[in-house]
Protein backbone atom coordinates (compact mmCIF):
# COMPACT_ATOMS: atom_id res chain seq x y z
CA UNK A 1 0.00 0.00 0.00
CA UNK A 2 1.55 3.51 -1.06
CA UNK A 3 -0.25 5.40 1.49
CA UNK A 4 0.95 7.15 4.75
CA UNK A 5 -1.35 8.06 6.99
CA UNK A 6 -0.15 9.26 10.70
CA UNK A 7 -1.84 11.70 13.78
CA UNK A 8 1.61 12.93 15.12
CA UNK A 9 2.77 15.17 17.85
CA UNK A 10 5.05 16.99 15.70
CA UNK A 11 5.18 17.13 12.01
CA UNK A 12 8.70 16.11 9.99
CA UNK A 13 8.92 18.87 7.36
CA UNK A 14 11.22 17.04 5.19
CA UNK A 15 9.35 13.70 5.39
CA UNK A 16 7.41 14.63 1.99
CA UNK A 17 9.40 13.95 -0.71
CA UNK A 18 11.41 11.42 1.27
CA UNK A 19 8.36 9.37 1.23
CA UNK A 20 6.60 10.45 -1.87
CA UNK A 21 9.75 10.05 -4.19
CA UNK A 22 9.62 6.84 -6.97
CA UNK A 23 11.01 5.85 -10.07
CA UNK A 24 7.92 6.32 -11.64
CA UNK A 25 7.52 9.43 -9.97
CA UNK A 26 7.83 12.97 -12.12
CA UNK A 27 5.83 15.04 -9.98
CA UNK A 28 5.62 15.23 -5.91
CA UNK A 29 3.14 18.09 -4.78
CA UNK A 30 3.23 18.65 -1.05
CA UNK A 31 1.19 21.03 1.09
CA UNK A 32 1.90 22.17 4.21
CA UNK A 33 -0.23 24.03 6.70
CA UNK A 34 0.84 25.69 9.76
CA UNK A 35 -0.24 28.23 12.68
CA UNK A 36 -0.54 31.88 11.25
CA UNK A 37 -0.53 34.63 13.50
CA UNK A 38 -4.01 35.58 12.86
CA UNK A 39 -7.52 35.29 12.18
CA UNK A 40 -9.39 37.99 11.12
CA UNK A 41 -7.80 40.58 12.29
CA UNK A 42 -7.47 39.19 15.82
CA UNK A 43 -3.97 38.27 16.87
CA UNK A 44 -3.56 34.32 17.40
CA UNK A 45 -1.16 32.73 20.14
CA UNK A 46 -1.64 29.11 20.11
CA UNK A 47 -3.77 26.36 18.61
CA UNK A 48 -4.73 23.54 20.12
CA UNK A 49 -5.93 20.18 17.97
CA UNK A 50 -7.85 17.62 19.31
CA UNK A 51 -9.15 14.35 17.21
CA UNK A 52 -10.94 11.32 17.32
CA UNK A 53 -8.08 9.37 16.42
CA UNK A 54 -9.80 5.65 15.63
CA UNK A 55 -11.75 7.69 13.33
CA UNK A 56 -9.66 10.31 11.75
CA UNK A 57 -6.80 7.54 10.73
CA UNK A 58 -9.86 5.77 9.18
CA UNK A 59 -10.88 8.72 7.03
CA UNK A 60 -7.92 9.74 5.70
CA UNK A 61 -7.22 6.34 4.95
CA UNK A 62 -10.42 6.46 2.79
CA UNK A 63 -9.62 10.03 1.42
CA UNK A 64 -6.06 8.74 -0.12
CA UNK A 65 -8.09 5.74 -1.08
CA UNK A 66 -10.32 7.84 -3.11
CA UNK A 67 -7.20 10.33 -4.77
CA UNK A 68 -5.31 7.18 -5.71
CA UNK A 69 -8.89 6.07 -7.37
CA UNK A 70 -9.34 9.32 -8.89
CA UNK A 71 -5.95 9.90 -10.47
CA UNK A 72 -2.94 7.52 -11.81
CA UNK A 73 -0.47 8.23 -8.28
CA UNK A 74 2.49 6.34 -7.09
CA UNK A 75 1.75 7.50 -3.42
CA UNK A 76 0.24 9.66 -1.37
CA UNK A 77 0.75 10.79 2.64
CA UNK A 78 -1.33 12.43 5.36
CA UNK A 79 -0.19 13.52 8.62
CA UNK A 80 -1.96 16.01 10.96
CA UNK A 81 -0.66 16.63 14.20
CA UNK A 82 -2.82 17.10 17.53
CA UNK A 83 -1.93 19.10 20.73
CA UNK A 84 -1.09 22.23 21.16
CA UNK A 85 1.01 24.72 18.36
CA UNK A 86 2.79 28.01 18.24
CA UNK A 87 2.70 30.24 15.38
CA UNK A 88 4.57 28.84 12.48
CA UNK A 89 4.85 25.52 13.28
CA UNK A 90 3.58 22.89 11.00
CA UNK A 91 -0.05 21.59 11.57
CA UNK A 92 -0.72 19.56 8.65
CA UNK A 93 0.71 17.88 5.56
CA UNK A 94 -0.49 15.86 2.78
CA UNK A 95 1.14 15.01 -1.12
CA UNK A 96 1.06 13.03 -4.09
CA UNK A 97 3.25 12.06 -6.69
CA UNK A 98 2.67 11.26 -9.69
CA UNK A 99 4.10 10.65 -13.50
CA UNK A 100 3.02 14.22 -14.51
CA UNK A 101 2.57 17.07 -12.50
CA UNK A 102 -1.28 17.50 -13.21
CA UNK A 103 -2.29 14.57 -11.56
CA UNK A 104 -0.17 15.34 -8.11
CA UNK A 105 -1.64 18.75 -8.02
CA UNK A 106 -5.00 18.22 -8.27
CA UNK A 107 -4.93 15.25 -5.86
CA UNK A 108 -2.83 17.64 -3.07
CA UNK A 109 -5.48 20.27 -3.54
CA UNK A 110 -8.23 17.31 -2.78
CA UNK A 111 -6.54 15.83 0.12
CA UNK A 112 -6.46 18.68 1.75
CA UNK A 113 -9.96 20.48 1.02
CA UNK A 114 -11.64 17.01 1.89
CA UNK A 115 -9.34 16.55 4.93
CA UNK A 116 -11.21 19.70 6.23
CA UNK A 117 -14.27 19.02 4.89
CA UNK A 118 -14.42 15.32 6.71
CA UNK A 119 -11.81 14.22 9.31
CA UNK A 120 -12.55 14.70 12.82
CA UNK A 121 -10.22 16.76 14.37
CA UNK A 122 -10.99 19.97 15.71
CA UNK A 123 -8.89 23.20 16.25
CA UNK A 124 -9.42 26.00 19.22
CA UNK A 125 -8.05 29.12 18.68
CA UNK A 126 -6.18 30.85 21.61
CA UNK A 127 -6.34 34.86 21.44
CA UNK A 128 -4.96 37.42 23.89
CA UNK A 129 -8.12 37.07 26.09
CA UNK A 130 -10.37 34.58 24.72
CA UNK A 131 -10.07 30.79 23.26
CA UNK A 132 -12.93 29.33 21.04
CA UNK A 133 -13.09 26.08 19.18
CA UNK A 134 -13.07 26.98 15.14
CA UNK A 135 -16.54 26.46 13.63
CA UNK A 136 -15.89 26.46 9.71
CA UNK A 137 -17.97 28.82 7.97
CA UNK A 138 -19.69 26.70 4.83
CA UNK B 1 -23.23 2.14 26.91
CA UNK B 2 -20.83 5.14 26.57
CA UNK B 3 -21.03 8.06 24.08
CA UNK B 4 -17.72 10.35 22.74
CA UNK B 5 -17.80 14.01 22.97
CA UNK B 6 -15.79 15.70 20.91
CA UNK B 7 -15.01 19.51 20.62
CA UNK B 8 -17.48 22.10 21.32
CA UNK B 9 -19.31 18.89 22.31
CA UNK B 10 -17.25 17.97 24.74
CA UNK B 11 -17.24 21.71 26.29
CA UNK B 12 -21.31 21.53 26.06
CA UNK B 13 -21.42 18.09 28.15
CA UNK B 14 -18.29 18.29 30.13
CA UNK B 15 -16.43 15.66 29.45
CA UNK B 16 -15.29 13.45 26.69
CA UNK B 17 -16.78 10.60 27.44
CA UNK B 18 -20.47 10.42 28.88
CA UNK B 19 -21.91 6.94 30.16
CA UNK B 20 -25.65 6.15 29.85
CA UNK B 21 -27.11 3.68 31.87
CA UNK B 22 -31.26 3.16 31.40
CA UNK B 23 -31.82 6.52 29.98
CA UNK B 24 -31.65 4.86 26.18
CA UNK B 25 -33.40 1.80 24.96
CA UNK B 26 -31.62 -0.09 22.39
CA UNK B 27 -31.34 -0.64 19.73
CA UNK B 28 -31.71 3.00 18.44
CA UNK B 29 -31.82 4.63 15.20
CA UNK B 30 -28.97 7.46 14.96
CA UNK B 31 -31.82 9.91 14.57
CA UNK B 32 -33.48 9.10 17.70
CA UNK B 33 -30.66 8.85 19.68
CA UNK B 34 -29.52 12.48 18.55
CA UNK B 35 -32.53 13.87 19.08
CA UNK B 36 -32.61 12.42 22.67
CA UNK B 37 -28.93 13.74 23.45
CA UNK B 38 -29.72 17.50 22.42
CA UNK B 39 -32.94 17.00 24.73
CA UNK B 40 -30.90 16.26 27.39
CA UNK B 41 -28.14 19.07 26.61
CA UNK B 42 -30.00 21.26 24.43
CA UNK B 43 -26.65 23.41 23.61
CA UNK B 44 -26.12 20.62 21.42
CA UNK B 45 -29.00 21.80 18.92
CA UNK B 46 -27.12 25.23 18.56
CA UNK B 47 -24.12 23.46 17.31
CA UNK B 48 -24.52 24.43 12.96
CA UNK B 49 -24.61 20.75 12.35
CA UNK B 50 -23.88 17.66 14.78
CA UNK B 51 -22.62 14.09 12.99
CA UNK B 52 -22.61 11.22 14.83
CA UNK B 53 -20.10 8.41 14.44
CA UNK B 54 -20.95 4.65 14.58
CA UNK B 55 -18.15 2.37 15.11
CA UNK B 56 -15.61 5.59 13.98
CA UNK B 57 -17.81 5.91 10.70
CA UNK B 58 -19.99 8.43 9.53
CA UNK B 59 -23.66 7.25 10.05
CA UNK B 60 -26.93 8.37 8.53
CA UNK B 61 -30.24 8.70 10.85
CA UNK B 62 -31.31 5.95 9.92
CA UNK B 63 -29.00 3.38 10.79
CA UNK B 64 -29.50 1.45 13.90
CA UNK B 65 -27.53 1.44 16.81
CA UNK B 66 -26.56 -1.55 19.26
CA UNK B 67 -25.46 -1.24 22.83
CA UNK B 68 -21.74 -3.05 21.60
CA UNK B 69 -21.31 -0.10 19.43
CA UNK B 70 -18.99 2.72 19.61
CA UNK B 71 -20.66 5.93 19.11
CA UNK B 72 -18.88 9.41 18.86
CA UNK B 73 -20.47 12.99 18.32
CA UNK B 74 -18.74 14.89 16.00
CA UNK B 75 -19.74 18.66 16.02
CA UNK B 76 -18.05 20.71 12.39
CA UNK B 77 -14.82 19.59 12.08
CA UNK B 78 -11.92 21.83 11.63
CA UNK B 79 -8.61 20.68 11.09
CA UNK B 80 -5.61 21.68 9.03
CA UNK C 1 12.62 40.34 -0.92
CA UNK C 2 10.92 37.64 -0.03
CA UNK C 3 12.58 35.22 -2.81
CA UNK C 4 15.28 33.04 -2.81
CA UNK C 5 16.35 31.59 -6.01
CA UNK C 6 18.98 29.70 -6.78
CA UNK C 7 20.78 27.23 -9.80
CA UNK C 8 22.38 24.49 -8.25
CA UNK C 9 24.28 20.79 -8.53
CA UNK C 10 22.02 19.37 -5.71
CA UNK C 11 18.33 20.05 -4.43
CA UNK C 12 17.99 20.27 -0.58
CA UNK C 13 14.65 18.60 -0.45
CA UNK C 14 13.58 19.81 2.74
CA UNK C 15 14.65 23.62 1.93
CA UNK C 16 11.09 24.06 0.84
CA UNK C 17 9.11 24.44 3.89
CA UNK C 18 12.36 26.20 5.90
CA UNK C 19 12.76 29.18 3.33
CA UNK C 20 8.79 29.39 2.94
CA UNK C 21 7.46 29.58 6.36
CA UNK C 22 6.53 33.05 7.85
CA UNK C 23 4.38 34.05 11.04
CA UNK C 24 1.31 35.40 8.29
CA UNK C 25 1.62 31.97 5.88
CA UNK C 26 -1.12 29.32 6.88
CA UNK C 27 -0.51 27.77 3.48
CA UNK C 28 2.94 26.47 2.00
CA UNK C 29 2.46 24.45 -1.44
CA UNK C 30 5.98 23.18 -2.59
CA UNK C 31 6.37 21.31 -6.06
CA UNK C 32 9.56 18.60 -6.52
CA UNK C 33 9.96 17.62 -9.90
CA UNK C 34 12.40 14.46 -10.39
CA UNK C 35 13.75 12.04 -13.18
CA UNK C 36 11.23 9.64 -13.51
CA UNK C 37 12.21 5.79 -15.10
CA UNK C 38 10.62 6.36 -18.54
CA UNK C 39 10.06 8.53 -21.18
CA UNK C 40 7.52 7.14 -23.92
CA UNK C 41 7.65 3.68 -22.40
CA UNK C 42 11.43 4.08 -23.21
CA UNK C 43 13.72 3.56 -20.12
CA UNK C 44 15.37 6.59 -18.94
CA UNK C 45 19.23 6.15 -17.04
CA UNK C 46 19.95 9.51 -16.46
CA UNK C 47 19.12 13.38 -17.25
CA UNK C 48 21.58 16.09 -18.20
CA UNK C 49 20.43 19.66 -17.40
CA UNK C 50 22.64 22.95 -18.82
CA UNK C 51 21.82 26.39 -17.86
CA UNK C 52 22.30 29.89 -19.51
CA UNK C 53 22.90 30.95 -15.80
CA UNK C 54 22.47 34.28 -15.59
CA UNK C 55 19.61 34.52 -17.79
CA UNK C 56 18.00 31.50 -15.90
CA UNK C 57 18.48 33.39 -12.39
CA UNK C 58 17.20 36.68 -14.09
CA UNK C 59 14.02 35.03 -15.85
CA UNK C 60 13.31 33.15 -12.27
CA UNK C 61 13.49 36.23 -10.62
CA UNK C 62 10.91 37.83 -12.96
CA UNK C 63 8.64 34.72 -12.71
CA UNK C 64 8.90 35.19 -8.91
CA UNK C 65 8.02 39.00 -9.05
CA UNK C 66 4.90 38.20 -11.73
CA UNK C 67 3.90 35.55 -9.29
CA UNK C 68 4.05 37.93 -5.93
CA UNK C 69 2.49 40.53 -7.85
CA UNK C 70 -0.63 38.71 -9.26
CA UNK C 71 -1.57 36.30 -5.31
CA UNK C 72 -1.05 37.69 -1.90
CA UNK C 73 2.43 35.59 -1.28
CA UNK C 74 4.96 35.96 1.63
CA UNK C 75 7.43 34.28 0.02
CA UNK C 76 8.62 32.68 -3.37
CA UNK C 77 10.96 29.59 -3.72
CA UNK C 78 12.69 28.61 -6.73
CA UNK C 79 15.73 26.17 -7.07
CA UNK C 80 16.77 24.18 -10.14
CA UNK C 81 19.59 21.83 -10.54
CA UNK C 82 22.55 21.55 -13.54
CA UNK C 83 24.66 18.51 -13.91
CA UNK C 84 23.72 14.80 -14.27
CA UNK C 85 20.84 12.95 -12.19
CA UNK C 86 20.29 9.77 -12.23
CA UNK C 87 16.27 8.42 -11.67
CA UNK C 88 14.61 9.71 -8.45
CA UNK C 89 17.06 12.37 -7.87
CA UNK C 90 15.28 15.80 -7.62
CA UNK C 91 16.29 18.17 -10.51
CA UNK C 92 13.59 21.81 -9.60
CA UNK C 93 11.88 22.92 -6.51
CA UNK C 94 9.39 25.50 -6.34
CA UNK C 95 6.95 26.81 -3.94
CA UNK C 96 4.75 29.71 -2.56
CA UNK C 97 3.59 30.76 0.83
CA UNK C 98 0.25 32.49 1.68
CA UNK C 99 -2.19 32.99 4.37
CA UNK C 100 -4.66 30.85 2.87
CA UNK C 101 -4.38 28.03 0.61
CA UNK C 102 -5.86 28.96 -2.65
CA UNK C 103 -2.82 31.23 -3.21
CA UNK C 104 -0.51 29.24 -3.01
CA UNK C 105 -1.41 26.37 -5.19
CA UNK C 106 -2.05 28.37 -7.81
CA UNK C 107 1.11 30.37 -7.52
CA UNK C 108 3.09 26.94 -7.09
CA UNK C 109 1.62 25.76 -10.13
CA UNK C 110 2.30 28.89 -12.27
CA UNK C 111 5.93 28.92 -11.08
CA UNK C 112 6.41 25.55 -12.51
CA UNK C 113 4.41 26.23 -15.42
CA UNK C 114 6.43 29.15 -16.57
CA UNK C 115 9.71 27.97 -15.65
CA UNK C 116 8.58 24.96 -17.83
CA UNK C 117 8.21 28.05 -20.53
CA UNK C 118 10.86 30.33 -20.04
CA UNK C 119 13.45 29.91 -17.74
CA UNK C 120 16.80 29.01 -20.14
CA UNK C 121 17.78 25.36 -18.91
CA UNK C 122 17.90 22.19 -21.27
CA UNK C 123 17.45 18.79 -20.61
CA UNK C 124 18.84 16.26 -22.46
CA UNK C 125 18.01 12.44 -21.81
CA UNK C 126 20.12 8.81 -21.94
CA UNK C 127 18.19 6.28 -22.79
CA UNK C 128 20.00 2.41 -23.33
CA UNK C 129 21.54 3.32 -26.48
CA UNK C 130 20.81 7.24 -27.49
CA UNK C 131 20.85 10.47 -26.20
CA UNK C 132 18.88 13.51 -27.52
CA UNK C 133 18.09 16.83 -26.41
CA UNK C 134 14.39 16.74 -24.98
CA UNK C 135 12.19 19.18 -27.67
CA UNK C 136 8.81 20.65 -25.55
CA UNK C 137 6.01 19.01 -27.27
CA UNK C 138 3.76 21.96 -27.29
CA UNK D 1 31.92 39.37 -31.08
CA UNK D 2 30.78 35.92 -29.48
CA UNK D 3 27.95 34.22 -29.09
CA UNK D 4 26.39 31.56 -26.87
CA UNK D 5 24.85 28.68 -28.28
CA UNK D 6 22.79 25.88 -25.70
CA UNK D 7 21.48 22.77 -26.03
CA UNK D 8 21.09 21.48 -29.39
CA UNK D 9 22.36 24.86 -31.20
CA UNK D 10 25.60 24.28 -29.19
CA UNK D 11 25.56 20.60 -30.59
CA UNK D 12 25.02 21.81 -34.23
CA UNK D 13 27.43 24.85 -34.28
CA UNK D 14 29.99 22.17 -32.28
CA UNK D 15 31.01 24.63 -29.33
CA UNK D 16 29.35 26.72 -27.03
CA UNK D 17 31.10 30.24 -27.66
CA UNK D 18 31.46 31.07 -31.32
CA UNK D 19 33.84 33.97 -32.18
CA UNK D 20 32.20 36.63 -34.99
CA UNK D 21 35.32 38.21 -36.35
CA UNK D 22 34.33 40.33 -39.46
CA UNK D 23 31.29 38.10 -40.85
CA UNK D 24 28.84 40.54 -38.88
CA UNK D 25 28.40 44.06 -39.58
CA UNK D 26 26.92 46.04 -36.00
CA UNK D 27 24.90 47.12 -35.14
CA UNK D 28 22.29 45.15 -36.67
CA UNK D 29 18.91 43.72 -35.85
CA UNK D 30 18.16 40.43 -33.89
CA UNK D 31 16.29 39.43 -36.94
CA UNK D 32 18.95 39.60 -39.52
CA UNK D 33 21.58 38.12 -37.28
CA UNK D 34 19.12 35.39 -36.54
CA UNK D 35 18.73 34.58 -40.51
CA UNK D 36 22.79 34.97 -41.09
CA UNK D 37 23.21 31.92 -37.91
CA UNK D 38 20.82 30.39 -40.14
CA UNK D 39 22.51 30.77 -43.47
CA UNK D 40 26.14 29.88 -41.69
CA UNK D 41 24.86 26.91 -39.86
CA UNK D 42 21.61 25.75 -41.81
CA UNK D 43 20.51 22.99 -39.00
CA UNK D 44 19.32 25.59 -36.55
CA UNK D 45 16.57 26.52 -39.23
CA UNK D 46 14.94 22.81 -38.29
CA UNK D 47 14.79 23.91 -34.82
CA UNK D 48 11.21 24.56 -34.08
CA UNK D 49 11.64 27.70 -32.61
CA UNK D 50 14.58 29.70 -31.93
CA UNK D 51 14.89 32.88 -29.52
CA UNK D 52 17.90 35.30 -28.87
CA UNK D 53 19.14 36.56 -26.09
CA UNK D 54 20.53 40.12 -25.91
CA UNK D 55 22.16 40.91 -21.80
CA UNK D 56 20.34 37.63 -20.63
CA UNK D 57 17.01 38.44 -21.63
CA UNK D 58 14.69 37.32 -24.37
CA UNK D 59 14.77 40.16 -27.57
CA UNK D 60 12.33 40.51 -30.54
CA UNK D 61 13.80 40.89 -33.93
CA UNK D 62 13.76 44.42 -34.23
CA UNK D 63 15.82 45.04 -31.48
CA UNK D 64 19.25 46.52 -32.26
CA UNK D 65 22.34 44.38 -31.34
CA UNK D 66 25.62 46.29 -30.47
CA UNK D 67 29.43 44.41 -30.44
CA UNK D 68 29.11 45.04 -27.04
CA UNK D 69 26.39 43.32 -26.33
CA UNK D 70 26.07 39.71 -24.81
CA UNK D 71 24.02 37.37 -27.50
CA UNK D 72 22.84 33.67 -26.71
CA UNK D 73 21.11 31.56 -29.04
CA UNK D 74 18.15 30.17 -27.18
CA UNK D 75 16.63 26.80 -28.42
CA UNK D 76 12.99 25.56 -26.98
CA UNK D 77 13.78 25.22 -23.47
CA UNK D 78 12.97 21.67 -21.63
CA UNK D 79 13.52 22.74 -17.49
CA UNK D 80 11.78 21.61 -15.25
Amino acid sequence: MNINIKIVSEIDTAIGYRYLAHDESGGHCIFIGSVRNSTQNETVHELFFEAYESMALLEMEKIASEAMQKWNLQKVIMHHVVGTKKVKEPVVLVGASSAHREACFEACRFLIDTLKKRVPIWKKEFFENKKVWVTPHP
Amino acid sequence: MKILFFGIAKDIVGKSIVEFQNEILFPIKVGTLKADLINKYPALGDISSLAIALNSRYATDDMLVSQQDEIAIIPPVSGG
